[in-house]
């Protein structure tokens, strides 16, 4: 990072973080290409599911065999749990990993859509927080639930775009911008981003991050999409910074209108 | 030579030898413990730890990593 | 550019040109933020308007003084034209000027809306192309209209996204997808461009180049909107090529649902 | 009701409605004007507000004095309340007036936006549901949420298009139609609708009513615009029954391709 | 009609007509289904093609044999005309069988999207008007091709909502808008719409009338499709008379805030 | 005659005479009873009990209705 | 009897007796005259003159009517 | 001396000596040729040609240049 980027950096729970977009490692065909990929999307941040041992074919799906963790920053979540007593206890087995006390809190409640449950997410936060942990919460766009969410002492919310996996982008952008207006923690998008111009729009609303998985995983050329969306969190950055000339129903010339031969 | 001992080792039934530790339990399944946590009766074990905690008749283990995940 | 950059560069009538995104020099504050700005974004084209020297005050609005040719390739435009006839004259005064045979081709039907005679467009394009000019025609986003353009020689077509100066984005992204499909020459969509996920947007539909003044000289801080617009139109750029992941309106797990714990 | 309306009539918690649309009687310029509207929207479900008496000047807030309990069916709501225990006490003021065992929840969980509280909604609907009531709770658009309320014992479950107020329309379609998909009870779209089209698209959606206030109150003419939203809501109904053509990227002539002259 | 009907009631080339809805009379799955959506739509202009006699198997074809031609008024087409010489052959066809003077016209500029061609149609327009036609000219949605088509003379003008058959609905509501705004002559939305509630967005628009066809014969069920395009055009309209509430980003209560128990 | 009592009537300290029942306090402010709901310190009365209900000294008493609200 | 005439008659070739009318042709084809226009050699005939205009050999005659159409 | 000339210059009557050439003229308004494009009587003069035409009395001439636009 240049000194303006560091300027600018996202920051939460008082770490700095290289780049404002953070990346799953989940479904991808090859280690190879995740690997790459992820080289390619800048993220430092990266985040990782704890599992049981597959004790016939572990050597492939440890991720620390192919991440070093001197090079990303490893992100355990709590993908899978129904439960706030199950969440938390996923987070304190990934935080007995000794990389991090920061927790990416995921509590489904419905197996079909893959929503969240917003009461257990709440509970779950608090035991976390309590207990030390730096919990960055996935949850639905909801104001109330993120308000309370940043109340439970989260130290980043992380509003759905849309469903996970579904690729839709930002369906109700009034909502992450309230969520953003209202929070004082940081707020990062996660879930539901599906293409380069849906993360640059994200960022555009004026939110601290964007994270996202199937949207490179699942790029027919994963190492590009993640090219392309590194570029697009940073175009949607910059932009929102510049502020944008204002949207009207009118037409404004740009070339002038004097000057006109006879 | 010891009796074996019975454990839940990942949520199947295993039969070990009764005189291991957590450290050589996780050996000889050829993983590497710095890599690997260890749930013991839903108690996480410290890692500093594996090599001093013996497995014990009727020990419900979990061995948990990272694996790929959004 | 590097080798892959010029592999797969912009080229319009057998001229490459560095960028994809082509940017126009109205409207600007002053002729520094202009010359920061465009530079910021990397365009290599730049429109410029012809128009009669203000014989009182003309050191200040040659665009000369400020834009060397040798850095930009100046593409005059046709602005403020609203017949055939008058928009040739002004094309054959741009050429004159000794830079290019390019030229910006807009003949515009009604002057509150800005908006593009489709019919007087087609045949200033007819008579520049067969004069050697090599046109870039500024149109609406109606295909039939932009196939009779490719028939009367334009070098490119470019379709707006809304009108000039609006902000609005692309209002109809299926008829610049039906234009891009269907044309074989360049598809540049020019005018209505807001904001960067606008631009990174337009490059997702498939189509060669993004032409935009506005949206860069109306934000508040041009120099770094224009590098935003030129991480944007990258971004959307690499997106495309990378092939997105499908949109669906369902729910898709990024974590591996077997391995929790029992 | 013909007997056709009637075998496709709005039936919550076994009482049957005249209509699929449901009315506020709140922000009328007058109570001539409010009682116009209503008999022009053909709503039979008109929600009103439990207060206290202004003991100054009560006559014209009275909407016993307006509103005939024999023509409409008044269904008693908790907006204002920001606590469980808050909206079960005015829900029980409600009853009291011995009118209906019905109740429209609403718990509000943030001051500016009037979002629902999700938790509190949902403990104050096991509460009332519990103590005999039918209750129709006022919620946001999240799925989870949704489940839970049906799972508290709720007659229907009404989630917002959008912010009070706000005219937006259905911000989130997907949202929605996941809620219809999955509850068994009548979903009710309350809250956020700002036009007619919002109305009937809603009602596309399937749902199984439309709540509103504003759209009506707020429209120049309230009594045109109720007519406007009785015939949308019927238009929306008949629509998501009679099932829509497809929608694709692709024309299809609608008039026949052979016997044309040579 | 009554008088009040009457008062806003559709008027072309002096002509009233009893309803502001318009449908085509292709691709029903039976005569009878026809009929009958066609009277449960209300409609009072019907549109029909001319072909060629099939001397094979003409009965069942010929329209007059469905509908007679004192009930409804049949306004002929020029579907399927690639020139404006072939149209203007098909309008006086049309013409010459003795019911109206009046025409669809539509010339096609490209076959695989059946979009219209802007010059082809204002000339066709021109020759048509000069010759006593009352042409109803159906186009692409551009306000300057809209401007020409009044100026020619036509007595409507027909903007698509988005290509024939597809059943996008209205896809840039910013450009009908315009069109609607600028011109004298009645607009009316013609192609495209899918559902009913497009028919009802449409009308708020401000738009004179809707005409379409795919919608009602490409339902599961045509007949009860036909009442919803009714429902929803007499909705848009008064929706739109009304005057809408202003949207807004901001929740607005609509239950009163004093009056709260203590 | 009797004393005055006080009681906090919709949120306001009121004195009234101390032989009145809920219902006489209704219509003495010239409201219909059957289209007040009556909350007594904290609970709610059934309308048949107006007559019989007596205000007495230090009461909280709340009077609603309904109004317009969407 | 008269020597047949060929005609094309909606895109094909027709053999056609020589004394036909436009009317007689049509009824002819088993079609209703009033709901048939006539276009003959690109003249659109006027309904009235149907029994008037004889078809003649080499004539290029287009029946249309109105079918479904969007 | 030579009688002053009256020539319309970008939109306005303007008098000028009649020894000019195209070049004089544009330096004389302290322009730089290389920047100007000259139309003169509708047409447009190669630059190469500017010190050899002269401003004729009555010619219609306009300076024009590259200014801002998009």
């Amino acid at each position: 990072m240049t000194s303006t980027e560091r300027a600018d950096a996202l920051v939460v729970g008082e770490r700095t973080f290289a780049s404002r977009l953070l990346v799953g490692t989940g479904k991808y065909a090859s280690n190879d290409v995740m690997v790459d990929a992820i080289r390619a999307s800048g993220a430092e941040c990266v985040t990782v599911s704890v599992r049981r041992v597959d004790l016939d074919r572990s050597r492939e799906e440890a991720i620390l065999h192919h991440l070093d963790p001197e090079e990303f920053f490893l992100l355990p979540n709590t993908a899978g749990c129904y439960t706030a007593d199950e969440a938390v206890r996923y987070a304190r087995l990934g935080r007995a990993s000794g990389f991090t006390d920061f927790v990416k809190l995921e509590v489904i409640g419905d197996q079909e859509t893959l929503l969240p449950d917003p009461q257990a997410t709440i509970e779950a936060a608090r035991v976390l927080a309590d207990d030390g942990f730096k919990v960055m919460a996935y949850t639905n766009d909801d104001l109330v639930t993120a308000l309370r969410l940043e109340d439970a002492g989260c130290a980043a919310v992380m509003p759905l775009a849309s469903p996970i996996g579904s690729g839709l982008g930002i369906v109700n952008p009034h909502f992450i911008r309230q969520i953003k207006r209202r929070l004082a923690v940081p707020v990062i998008v996660d879930a539901g981003i599906g293409t380069a111009s849906d993360a640059c729009f994200a960022m555009e609303q004026g939110v601290d991050g964007v994270l996202l998985n199937s949207a490179i995983a699942g790029a027919d050329d994963p190492v590009r999409m993640a090219e392309a969306m590194r570029l697009a969190v940073d175009a949607g950055r910059a932009s929102w910074r510049a502020g944008r000339m204002p949207a009207r129903g009118i037409a404004v010339p740009s070339s002038p209108e004097r000057g006109m031969l006879a | 030579m010891s009796e074996p001992i019975h454990i839940q080792l990942n949520g199947k039934d295993r039969e070990v030898s009764s005189d291991l530790s957590v450290r050589d339990l996780i050996v000889s399944l050829d993983l590497a413990p710095e890599m690997i946590v260890v749930e013991r009766n839903r108690a996480i074990l410290r890692r500093d730890d594996y090599a001093d905690v013996s497995v014990e008749d009727g020990d419900v283990i979990e061995l948990v990593h990272f694996v790929g995940g959004g």
